[in-house]
């Protein structure tokens, strides 16, 4: 299922003369471990009963970092659960992606601050956010105006798991009909908590695409060089109003699929380690390594990864317990009177210390 | 000039897209067909096809986009063809639509109305009689009206459009050709308040949609008894108006709620609980539920027998009198 | 869109060499007169008041005939709403399809004698039936055992609107990962009630197939012989257990959706014109007529006709009514107490007279 | 020795499939993982990858399937991930799976099991820990069932297997780990019926699932109060037991009933309903309803105090005394 693979760096390290050799490595490598250190530090904290759980994105970096730097600013992402690399990318603080699974809050960020939504749990259900959301940028017009400033996608993130949901088709259907501004980012990283690719399909990911009339791409996931490529290209087609693509970008969830999974249930460790060696940052590593990338560059990030733990450790225990009367404010616009009078009694409980469940 | 629920609803539509350009429409057989109770006739030929969406044939694609759309700054109104078609979309309704202010915390609103018709009594086949308001009331974070009159009609859409809450909008198909002067003038009830259609003083009798003419008729037959009943329009099914029903059957004493839902976990049993529980020493029979059988909607030929109707509810209201 | 198309009886009428010499070209056309005669019939009766509504399949008949007639007995067929020419081939008495539009029943049949489904109205649901019955074709162990006496299929039926349903497509899933014995039969008539098939798709439906990975077919639907031909042969297939086909059956709708409906608001009768000459039964008749068929078989087919309606008007007004108590004696297989209560209740209303809501 | 709930479940579910193999299993991840919660750890080793069934990523197709495979004389049991995953087959399961007898008149059982588990109390995140039941109960058609002790899960999960109706299963995932003695060979209750875990003589007091074992607290609690509790687990959400609970408000004039779902359209509201209707006299005070509240479920930071409990119950007794 590798053969078709577009891939612009190699396992080995080795950059392909097609690369745009105007790409910025460094911003991606940095981004990477940058991403990498969230997820390392999110799984620290929640061995230490800071967090009640996280997905790790662990060898899933490259193309999330890929994918997140071909957004332009205007662009809007629509995330699952996993994309710590894209959040990076787009600027989301990474103490607000913590609060969810500490159970400070259902978010945790402003969706509109940088185009980035709320992590979506409910597998697909996004994606039919993403259409609706591109069906708004044609209403507004901007799409193939050709005005770099103007112009706009829709970037929606996915497993392969999320393939099989009804919903997601129904978005393929809406997205090809319409040939509307977005790109069907989907992370192929062959499981699905416990179920293998098989169970969902025999044929690649990016071939879904074509049984709805539109383009399907297959990208090595591990090569943030190639997957960025990609992406920019899908984008930028996008946002000219020549429609969708679907990109399959073939990885590997290196991780159990959450804290809470035990993998050694339902898969060897061989194929875990056959991938750990073809890890992307280490991958973009040795590439910058060869052409001689100072000791300095590498020890910025470095100096950067401690900083962020600090602040991450920091931050996720300093993040604020919930209001009582949250929930309750934020059900509707206006409160109705009956909701209000819940919440009063509510808050009386709360006052009286006395709502703690048997 | 009298004017039918139906093109209330139209003129009622029309008048916001008019208003806003950013209020949209998205449904099966909206545009050229005008939907097929032709409430959205016309409006694709004076508004554009981007403005009045026919869909592909997915109701979880409908809601989905709307709140997508919602989310880039418009304001969609969905149609579902008819009640019994909109459980495709029940995922992105209750998941999505319902909680996602809450999720952000209220950064994000969702101003999505999904209208559907509902309710039975017009002789059709499965699926096209049903009347699903429980499953949405339950869902906290939508709102869910039904209009009653062609100005209830006018005024509802109107304000659910603008709405900043998602609302579940329920047309009562039965009546959409009942009609009425409307007063387009007139600034509408704020959304969430219920309605005395008719006033009166010895019991109270709650309901909505296609069963408040019944219920007007129901008041006047009993009336010819000797018994004045006041006949509430809930309008809200959620939120509801505790107010206004309390204040009611705290002067009545007594309660008969009507709907075409099955019983079960059904909007009277809610208002019939919260009305024992408030107003205990006030009741002087207990409150009375008459609606559909907890059974699936029958073929049409048994639909008059099944749904609770004239009678029933006038039977109801003499038993609460032999208490 | 019609380029591709498979056919082997042309609109003029004359039949390919490579048309199966063995097929019953008569009993094809005898069926499809007959199941025309259903339709028409039907209609009249809805006109008359007898039927609430009526969907007519006037033009697909070569599509539903092609594809009953490829059924063995023991393959099971799930149809749609408008499955009168299916029907008419798995022998359910044309009748029994009348009470579900008359309102005397939502179902009219046993859908165990004749191994045809109920209708059912909701878009796509049926086609997760199709597929959970092939499932157990599987576990049955009836698959691929090259005992013809043994191997099953199921045949699922859709329209081209239906194509957009999350549900159909997750139907696509399980099929193709499975690898189940199952064809889908879609009749693309070019329309979902008022809408062409160009707000679903912009490629043909057969191409969906491919993008799940299983085999895309497109046929002539007007054209009786190709239309059984690729279903006789996607049936093999599937019992030999080699898996799904979606077969496209490309034809129109040349009435409007149903008898409530009214074609003139969105279409112009012009393209229904054009189809009318392209009409299936025609086509065969010519066929049957050049090849000097007597003229004892059209006569005998015309009076079977005749003997048809009659039995279908006298049959229609003779469907018994419902009793009262039905609704609460098919809701569970045992009564629950409550329920016994509300029936009773009931009854005694209906036996006062006195149960029409105003 | 003594069994968990999800231990009980496991092997009520392995000795239906011994003693039937029509019976399988279908769900997310429920072959090699054994399910998130190890329910059916084991089974797919031991019966195979025909009868435990890892399904594609749709729960649609989950339920879709499993109707077929019944009318193919096969009895699925369906696994649906979380409480909040249901949504995606509820089309199938609303208009399909409840109504297939009815729409065949008889002519067609379907007996497929959904099970969920449900709940609240376990520190997770959004839509793992919500109470659907209501959806449930208020579709004709389904009987939706849950179990409070390992024997009940045991009993019942047997039960819902052999019903030749649909069966919404709801699992109280916050109990999975309780513990308690099962009897093997006893003849399980007949699905459809309620149980007086601890009989009392002063209030009535309905629930299920999750909250049984803290309604018994709560009865140990007001007994120090000097004030009898009967505990009543529904066991039975649809159809209601109505028999067992008027009996029980009969002697004791007063009800409280609690669950975690959200209170309007709830089953609460439902049986408070009944009661007041059936038991008018009886009734010493309002019957009261001790509910979730009608917002979503809350980030679980603050679950602990959304949820009713102990004291909230308690609270409610004192208030139904106050009468
Ligand atoms: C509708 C729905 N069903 C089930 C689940 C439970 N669930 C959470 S993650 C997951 C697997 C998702 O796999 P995939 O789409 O490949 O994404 P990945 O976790 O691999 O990133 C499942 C089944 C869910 N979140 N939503
Ligand atoms: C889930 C659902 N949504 C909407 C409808 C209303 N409806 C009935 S038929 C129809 C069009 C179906 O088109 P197609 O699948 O092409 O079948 P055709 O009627 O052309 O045979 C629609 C939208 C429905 N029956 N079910
Ligand atoms: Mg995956
Ligand atoms: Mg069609």
């Amino acid at each position: 299922m590798t053969d078709d693979l577009f891939s612009l760096l190699s396992p080995d390290g080795v950059l392909s003369d097609a690369a745009n050799a105007s790409v910025d490595l460094r911003g991606m490598f940095s981004d990477m471990v940058m991403s990498r250190r969230v997820d390392t530090e999110a799984i620290a904290l929640q061995r230490q009963g800071e967090l009640g759980l996280w997905p790790s994105m662990l060898g899933q970096e490259a193309a999330q970092v890929g994918a997140g730097r071909a957004l332009n600013p205007r662009d809007v992402a629509f995330p699952t659960y996993r994309e710590h690399g894209v959040a990076w990318c787009r600027g989301v603080d990474p103490v607000s992606l913590l609060g969810l699974f500490r159970g400070t809050t259902l978010g945790g960020w402003d969706p509109t601050a940088n185009n980035f939504n709320l992590y979506t749990l409910v597998i697909g259900a996004q994606t039919l956010h993403a259409v609706g959301y591109a069906m708004g940028i044609v209403r507004d017009g901007d799409v193939g105006t050709g005005d770099p400033e103007r112009d706009r996608a829709v970037l929606v993130f996915l497993g392969d798991g999320a393939l099989s949901e009804g919903e997601t088709n129904e978005a393929f259907v809406w997205a090809a009909a319409q040939n509307l501004p977005i790109v069907f980012f989907c992370q192929n990283n062959q499981w699905a908590i416990s179920a293998p690719y098989s169970v969902q399909s025999r044929v690649p990911v990016a071939q879904r695409a074509q049984g709805f009339g539109f383009r399907g791409v297959r990208v090595d996931g591990n090569d943030v060089v190639a997957s960025h490529a990609v992406t920019v290209e899908a984008l930028e087609q996008a946002r000219a109003g020549n429609g969708p693509t679907l990109i399959e970008a073939f990885t590997y969830r290196r991780n159990p699929h959450t804290t809470s999974d035990d993998d050694g249930r339902y898969r060897e460790g061989a194929m875990t380690d056959d991938w750990t060696t073809l890890d992307p940052i280490e991958r973009l590593r040795t590439y910058l390594t060869t052409i001689g990338t100072d000791e300095d560059f590498f020890a910025e990030v470095a100096s950067q990864e401690t900083e962020l733990s600090e602040r991450l450790r920091a931050g996720c225990r300093a993040l604020p317990d919930p209001e009582p009367a949250s929930s309750f404010l934020h059900t509707y616009a206006e409160m109705p009177a009956d909701l209000e009078r819940q919440m009063n009694d509510h808050l009386e409980y709360v006052a009286a210390g006395e709502a703690d469940p048997a | 000039m009298s004017t039918a629920i139906a093109h209330a609803l139209n003129e009622g539509l029309r008048s916001v897209m008019e208003e806003d350009d950013k209020v949209l429409l998205i449904g099966e057989d909206i545009g050229r067909l005008g939907g097929v109770f032709r409430v959205t006739d016309g409006l694709q030929k004076d508004f554009g096809e981007q403005r009045v969406v026919d869909a592909p044939l997915g109701e979880a694609g409908i809601v989905g986009s709307a709140i997508g759309l919602a989310m880039a700054g418009y304001r969609p109104v969905c149609e579902i063809q008819f009640d019994g078609f909109v459980f495709p979309a029940m995922n992105q309704i209750i998941t999505q639509l319902a909680k996602y202010r809450h999720r952000s915390e209220g950064r994000v609103s969702l101003p999505v109305v999904i209208r559907i018709p509902v309710g039975g009594g017009i002789g059709a086949i499965e699926h096209h009689s049903e009347s699903p308001e429980a499953y949405f009331a339950h869902t906290a974070g939508l709102r869910v009206v039904s209009p009653s009159s062609a100005q209830e009609a006018y005024d509802l859409i109107r304000a659910s459009v603008r709405s900043d809450d998602p609302v579940v909008f329920l047309e009562p198909k039965h009546n959409y050709w009942l009609k009425g002067e409307i007063d387009r003038s007139a600034a509408p009830a704020p959304i969430g308040t219920a309605k005395v259609v008719r006033p009166g003083d010895d019991l109270t009798l709650v309901t909505y949609g296609a069963l408040v003419p019944t219920a007007v008729k129901v008041a006047a037959a009993a009336a010819e008894d000797g018994r004045s009943v006041e006949v509430i329009d809930l309008r809200s099914l959620s939120p509801i108006d505790d107010a206004t029903i309390f204040a009611s059957v705290e002067r009545t004493g007594r309660l008969v709620v009507a709907h075409e839902a099955s019983q079960t976990a059904g909007l009277g049993s809610e208002i019939v609980a919260r009305v024992q529980d408030e107003l205990f020493y006030s009741l002087e029979a207990p409150a009375i539920r008459v609606t559909g059988y907890d059974t699936p909607y029958p073929p049409s030929r048994l639909e008059g027998d099944w749904l609770p109707g004239l009678d029933r509810i006038l039977d109801a209201i003499d038993r609460s009198f032999t208490y």
